[in-house]
């Protein structure tokens, strides 16, 4: 059938590829506008570990897999990766969205995603996707998840854009696939209706200087935690301690690193962390039963469905320890690079510490940096911490200030999964009902 | 024990410069946890438990040993995650502790020995020999004539002082 | 249909997928590929790097039609990831999708056995062989397609149920929106203001029941109720009672917004005996009517009901809030009036919250935390106050709270209404007992019956903006069918043989769907609505019953493969 | 180079703890800084004492030294961290908040005063690192203490709080841990470095004083733990706490840690080929002196 409208989708994470998947099924032709190279966002840098356990338990990108398969496959979604808008003007119905494509230098039609390109590749880098895996090469795959499963060029790191010299991708590649000369694209998108879902940036913990993070190696933020126990991560799926790859003894979590708190001006609680901790909790303790886990919080957030039933189990089935109490400081002992944690029980009121061997902290969450700018563009309100405004947050959750222009994900505010996933189908539907609403205006004009 | 909720000090948020943040507090325990003196008498002291105290029954801490026992180190102040002022906080206390006539015993003392010499520690002719003895100058048992007249007037002229010798 | 004809030799083609390094590192390729040839059946076995790749498709389809297979076994990752990318490969190149097969040799294999590469390779090659055994039994299916009726029911007026009506309606879908109630609102109706704007109820209602009752797309049923639902996805024939009379009419889906209740204190906190003792339901009453005496002081206590051995188990996600906004109204009309919210957990989640939860305590508002082992007591006292005795967790004291009015903040429930709903439909509650989602990450608004759809508090407690955003997702899923007019369920549905059914209804009462009649002594399956659960089959004492796509000898077969030679 | 500054005696090392006056003073003739003293200082009348009776007049009196300061053209020097703390404080008080300002300008009206504010306060060592500089420190050097390992203590006042006392990071300090290298001794990781010694804050009895007598031994053990030969302080409260605390812990347990306590200027002193007893060492109650035979 032929497309009742056309919605251009900024950002590829859950929320993104959930509203393109609704809007096709609603028979809109859909821009799917993603920045990274691939579509997926935070959530495939997340673990996939529930392989790899005899236990029931959903790994973060299962469910996301399939849905970035339908994603790319369906007739409907013009994919856009390695992309971002740089104009805007218009109004709903008749949108217009400049956008820059840039170069891949990879084919995106020609390649097989066979890799041989990067298992040639001489040269290696640090791996900002992992702090824990360390390296990766100048023609790499951005996630071992990526999707499309289509390698991309480091241009600052690589030796032919250095000095010309090298060409051993190209030269390995059955398929001719590599192409150096690749450059930026300008593309023009008309769009009835634009959906937001630009998602969310980490809090730099390293600002908490007393938590010693990027100081004490056995520091590590949840989300190294994640890519430690993927399989894909160095280890392997095993927790261990940086410091000398031991099994860890003693693994403390600690929650609200840098949110809920005026002095690093979030303000706000991330709405995730006390779900996500108890989850990693659980996975520790399945992959380590011996090992003793900690979690120090301030309020248990268990607002949502089965929360407070996940938390039962993971305090009293799996016994992990909760401690009501902000942690004050860290101190690595300088010899066996143990952590020695200061704390008080707020509940019985006394100051202790506590000695383990690991302390992973959950950092705030951030709205996406880029949607100030983007706001800017598209001549939308954001709030004092960069999320999207709603005219009426009860009344129309999804709106934004400008007519024919909805939010879904973290960008409106933070929410985790599930939410987002919901908002976006709701973003859908608003969508097709102002499509709906504005094309019977015109026909009565 | 029991306590009856006394309603939030009005004066002493009229009075601060910061002790309104005090609401925000929801005793997360990151000052206690730093603190240097809970850390080696936690029966006589607790921060986040004298803060909360001081919300929530002013009159009844004002007379608390426990509200001089702060050291103004400063570490809580430093991390607390919602930017109480907490060592400001507890001198501001304190100071509605002396107007409500309540003045600790050692505290006191000291007041008057420096409003006697200017100093907090007595020098006596002997330690000033001493001094001397190691070639630094000797400063008597009082500061200057001067600053210690201008000690006493400024106490003097000021309404709100309320230790005399 | 393999008895039809017999002499059909299946010729079978193999595709085992390196997935780039993932399952190529540790899985012996070379070696499951030389296995799968000595396979009876198979014709060919191809490997690729990775068949999910566009060239990899395309290497599929060509493999098919060069070697003229009928069947195919793809041993690859997991079915739930490219399964249906592989599957539209195979039947463009003509080969029926039940003729395929799939051996997991990525998720169970390389990635559960990275460490030891010998058994994963072992696995793989065993994988492989009950994948070849059960498609050489496999039958070729059609899925069904129904026609969609482009009209739908919504259950509900409250706020999600008006919502879902009036966005749907707007789409130029036809709506029945039927409501227990004489007027519309729900919930709403029994609210003063709602956080987090503060504004009153009927700012946010009045709007959208005037778009509802207006909307010539919407057929308004009041004071009405849901006789019977019959028929499918699609087609469902539903009766409807209302104003006297009974309505038939057809719609293709149904949107569930039947919302919850609050739970009901009784006996706790000696509530229902004292005066002055209510629940934040009916301080909202008491706030709306202005009949708010000045009180010096008022006392709320969370959690009652709530996160524990008494009431509900979980967490009602929105009392905090209903508290904290409350608490702020009664403020802000007697700002000398102590407010004091007792809590275990406060659960102003996420930013607006928060944020709101900060104006409160900038008013002065005074929150104290109690632990479950320690909860708050009214006990007696002279001044004809309650004096709410509790044990302040982080004080370290035990606080009177002399109050002239105590609120209970009570959890939301699920109602009978709901209940019978579910019975009716055949759609399942959770142990919560409120409706259960598919699949609470991506699909919250699905449910287990095809063309059947939840929101707002009927799929468990929500704020306001939640149950809209819900309501308009579950829009969003029920249009797209009523757009293309038709959808396609899968074929795995039960089928009876006549000849063995002995009539005894076992299958009737097994089954969860209603997707068994009884006709002329024998049971028969409506494919339609048959889930493919197996429940029937399982029961049928003269094995009548089986399963189109997982029949005992297609099962069978994989086991004899899988302990072949062991 | 010509520095001069105005000294703040400070009550501790003016009345009780000589050897830190002794030192100081030596260390920054051997660098020829200039200290000139200022007949009318006073007690710095530190917040946790005197604003505690009285926010406002306390800070009309500490503010009295900085008029005081003002009357010549040097910023003021102390050796005492708490004095550098407490007066930092105030400047930041006087110059951000108006009302305070106001009232206590009043108050000092009476002495024919007003707050001016010129003179910036600065402690020994912020001297040492900022205006003379780890660089032209070495240059000074003419004997290393190679093989002493020192355990810097950095005292509250002198990292605490960053609003206002900007010299070095207060979650984890490294300024005294350079200045110690360049000595050539070694700075040794320990945990309470950044501690308190609650010297400079409690007046309240018994309490207090067994307060201050546990941490003193928690920062002894702490160095102890790091295998130091020495605590290095820059301040002569935690320099009087951590030997009391040796001594009285002696008598209650018997046991003495005997761990000496240096001010950051003996051990500079001693790198610029200062004789000990020149710098008061010999007034220390624990005896340096097996430590300094090893770097003889």
């Amino acid at each position: 059938m032929e497309n009742v409208g056309s919605v251009t989708v900024i950002g590829g994470g859950v929320a993104g590829i959930q509203a393109a998947l609704e809007l096709a099924k609603l028979g809109m032709l859909v821009y799917l506008v993603e920045e990274k190279p691939s579509i997926g966002g935070r959530i495939i840098e997340l673990n996939c570990s529930s392989c790899q356990l005899e236990v029931p338990m959903d790994c973060s990108i299962c469910p996301v897999i399939p849905k970035m398969v339908e994603c790319h496959n369906h007739s409907n979604i013009r994919l856009l990766t390695k992309t971002h808008v740089t104009g805007f003007s218009g109004a709903v119905g008749n949108f217009v969205l400049s956008v820059l494509k840039q170069p891949r230098f990879v084919h995106e039609d020609r390649c097989t995603g066979c890799g041989a390109c990067a298992e040639k590749c001489p040269v290696e880098v640090f791996d900002a996707f992992n702090m824990v895996q360390g390296k990766k090469k100048a023609i790499y795959f951005p996630v071992p998840q990526a999707f499309p499963q289509i390698p991309v060029i480091d241009k600052e790191n690589c030796v032919h854009f250095r000095n010309g010299n090298c060409k051993k991708c190209s030269e390995v590649c059955p398929t001719h696939a590599i192409d150096f000369s690749d450059e930026d694209m300008k593309i023009g998108i008309e769009s009835d209706a634009v959906v937001l879902a630009t998602g969310l940036s980490l809090y730099d913990p390293a600002a908490i200087r007393e938590y010693g993070y990027k100081r004490y190696k056995n520091v590590i933020t949840i989300l190294d935690l994640e890519q430690m126990t993927s399989i894909h991560g160095l280890t392997g799926g095993r927790v261990v301690r940086i410091s000398d790859q031991k099994k860890p003894r003693r693994i403390a979590f600690i929650q609200c690193v840098g949110s809920r708190s005026r002095r690093t001006g979030n303000n706000f609680c991330s709405g995730v962390c006390c779900l996500y901790t108890a989850k990693d909790a659980a996975l520790v303790k399945m992959l380590l039963p011996e090992t003793e886990v900690y979690v120090f919080y301030i309020d248990l957030r268990v607002f949502g469905k089965g929360y407070q039933e996940l938390l039962n189990k993971v305090r009293n089935d799996l016994g992990v320890k909760y401690i009501r109490g902000r942690p004050g400081g860290i101190w690595e002992d300088p010899k066996t690079k143990d952590l020695i944690i200061s704390y008080e029980n707020t509940l019985i009121r006394r100051a202790e510490k506590l000695r383990v061997d690991m302390v992973v902290l959950s950092p705030a969450l951030l709205p996406h940096p880029s949607n100030q700018k983007l706001a800017e563009i598209l001549g939308l309100e954001v709030d004092e911490d960069g999320f999207f405004k709603s005219p009426n947050p009860v009344a129309s959750p999804c709106d934004t200030t400008l007519e024919g222009v909805f939010t879904c994900g973290y960008c409106r505010g933070p929410r985790g999964i599930a939410e987002s996933a919901t908002q976006a189908s709701a973003a859908a539907a608003r969508v097709a009902e102002t499509i709906a609403l504005t094309k019977s205006r015109r026909v009565k004009r | 024990m029991e306590t009856e909720i006394a309603s939030i000090s009005k004066e002493l948020l009229q009075r601060s410069i910061n002790a309104e943040k005090l609401r925000y507090c929801y005793g997360c325990g990151t000052c206690t946890a730093s603190c240097p003196v809970a850390k080696v008498v936690p029966e006589n002291f607790n921060p986040r438990g004298l803060l909360q105290k001081i919300f929530f029954d002013l009159n009844k801490t004002l007379t608390e040993d426990e509200l001089w026992l702060c050291a103004w180190c400063y570490t809580c102040y430093e991390r607390c995650p919602q930017e109480l002022k907490t060592t400001e906080i507890f001198l501001l206390t304190r100071n509605l502790a002396v107007e409500k006539g309540y003045f600790p015993k050692q505290p006191t003392a000291l007041i008057k020995l420096i409003l006697r010499s200017g100093r907090t520690l007595e020098v006596t002719p002997a330690r000033d020999r001493k001094r001397a003895a190691l070639g630094l100058r000797e400063i008597g048992e009082t500061v200057s004539e001067k600053a210690l007249r201008e000690i006493k007037i400024i106490t003097e002229k000021s309404s709100t002082w309320r230790v005399r010798e | 249909m393999r008895e039809d004809n017999p002499n059909q030799v299946p010729r079978i083609g193999v595709f085992v997928c390196e997935c780039g390094a993932n399952i190529g590192n540790v899985v012996n390729i070379p070696e499951v590929v030389e296995n799968a040839k000595k396979l009876p059946g198979v014709s060919f076995v191809e490997r690729d790097v990775s068949l999910c790749s566009s060239a990899g498709v395309k290497h599929v389809k060509d493999a098919i039609s060069k070697n003229g297979v009928d069947r195919v076994v793809f041993a690859a990752c997991s079915i739930k990831n490219y399964g249906s990318l592989l599957e539209a490969a195979c039947e463009a190149a003509g080969v029926n999708k039940y003729l395929i097969s799939f051996a997991n040799i990525r998720e169970q294999c390389a990635w559960a056995h990275y460490g030891s590469p010998k058994g994963a390779t072992r696995k793989a090659i065993n994988l492989v062989g009950m994948a070849v055994a059960r498609v050489q039994k496999s039958e070729p299916l059609k899925d069904l397609e129904l026609e969609v009726e482009p009209s739908t029911l919504i259950i509900g007026g409250g706020i999600s149920g008006m919502t879902a009506a009036l966005c749907l309606a707007n789409q130029g879908f036809r709506v029945f929106l039927v409501e227990k109630e004489p007027e519309l609102g729900g919930m709403l109706n029994k609210l003063y203001k709602l956080y987090l704007t503060n504004q009153s109820v009927s700012e946010v209602l009045s709007p959208i029941i005037e778009g509802v009752t207006s909307h010539r797309n919407i057929k308004l049923f009041t004071s009405a109720s849901l006789k019977e639902v019959e028929g499918h996805f699609g087609d469902f024939e539903i009766t409807v009672s209302a104003n006297g009379g009974i309505e038939k009419f057809r719609v293709g889906t149904i949107i569930l917004a039947t919302g919850a209740k609050v739970f009901e204190p009784s006996g706790m906190y000696g509530y229902g005996d004292k005066e002055g003792i209510v629940t934040q339901l009916e301080l909202e009453q008491i706030l709306k009517q202005e009949k708010l005496k000045r009180p010096g002081k008022v006392a709320m206590i969370q959690c009652v009901g709530a996160r524990g051995e008494e009431g509900v188990p979980y967490c009602s996600r929105i009392c905090c809030m209903v508290a904290v906004k409350n608490a702020t109204l009664i403020k802000r009309l007697y700002p000398d009036c102590e407010v004091y919210i007792i809590y275990r957990d406060l659960q102003t989640y996420g930013k607006e919250n928060e944020e709101y939860h900060a104006k409160a305590r900038e008013l002065g508002i005074r929150f104290i935390e109690y632990t479950p082992e320690n909860r708050p007591e009214i006990i007696p006292n002279g001044n004809g106050k309650l004096r709410v005795r509790v044990y302040h967790a982080l004080l370290g004291e035990t606080l009177n709270v002399d109050s002239d009015l105590v609120v209970l903040s009570t959890p939301l429930i699920q109602h009978k209404g709901g209940e019978e709903i579910s019975k009716m439909l055949k759609v399942p509650l959770g142990s919560d007992g409120f409706f259960r989602e598919a699949y609470m990450e991506m699909q919250s608004v699905a449910l287990g019956v095809n063309g059947i759809y939840v929101c707002g508090a009927a799929q468990g407690p929500k704020s306001i903006d939640e149950s809209i955003t819900q309501a308009y997702a579950a829009a969003a899923q029920a249009a797209s069918p009523m757009l293309l007019k038709r959808v396609k369920i899968p074929a795995i549905t039960a089928e009876v043989d006549e000849e063995r059914c002995i009539g005894c209804q076992l299958c009737m009462d097994v089954c969860p769907f209603h997707a068994v009649i009884f006709e002329e002594g024998k049971s028969m399956i409506i494919e339609a609505v048959c889930r493919g659960c197996g429940n029937c089959a399982a029961g049928c004492p003269s094995r009548a019953i089986s399963m189109k796509g997982f029949k005992d000898e297609q099962i069978l077969a994989e086991v004899q493969a899988a302990f072949k030679g062991e | 180079m010509n520095l001069e500054y105005s000294l703040f005696p400070g009550c501790v090392p003016s009345a009780r703890e000589f050897s830190c006056e002794v030192s100081a003073r030596k260390v920054f003739e051997a660098l020829d800084v200039e200290l000139h003293d200022v007949g009318d200082f006073t007690c710095c009348m530190p917040a946790c004492l005197v604003h505690s009776f009285d926010y406002v007049t306390g800070l009309a009196l500490t503010s009295r030294n900085f008029c005081v300061a003002d009357e010549f053209n040097r910023d003021i020097l102390t050796l005492c961290v708490s004095c550098y703390g407490n007066l930092s404080r105030a400047k930041k008080l006087m110059s951000e908040n108006g009302d305070l300002r106001r009232r206590v300008d009043e108050l000092l009206a009476a002495v024919g005063k007003s707050y001016g504010g010129k003179a910036s306060v600065k402690h020994s060592v912020t001297v040492l690192y900022e205006d003379i500089g780890i660089e032209s420190l070495k240059k000074n050097v003419t004997k290393t203490l190679k093989g002493i390992r020192a355990a810097p203590f950095y005292g509250c006042h002198l990292i605490r709080p960053r609003e206002y006392l900007s010299f070095d990071d207060p979650a984890f300090p490294v300024k005294l841990d350079e200045l110690i290298k360049v000595t050539g001794a070694t700075s040794v990781m320990h945990r309470e470095r950044a501690g308190c010694c609650i010297g400079c804050g409690s007046f309240f009895g018994e309490v207090a004083e067994e307060a201050a007598l546990r941490l003193s031994v928690d920062i002894l053990d702490s160095a102890r733990e790091a295998e130091a030969d020495c605590v290095i302080v820059t301040c002569p409260y935690c320099f009087l706490q951590i030997e009391m605390g040796q001594l009285l812990f002696k008598r209650r347990t018997g046991e003495l840690y005997n761990l000496p306590v240096l001010h950051y200027t003996d051990l500079l002193g001693l790198s610029l080929g200062i004789e000990p007893k020149e710098l008061g060492m010999d007034l220390h109650k624990i005896d340096p002196t097996p430590l300094l035979e090893r770097i003889k």
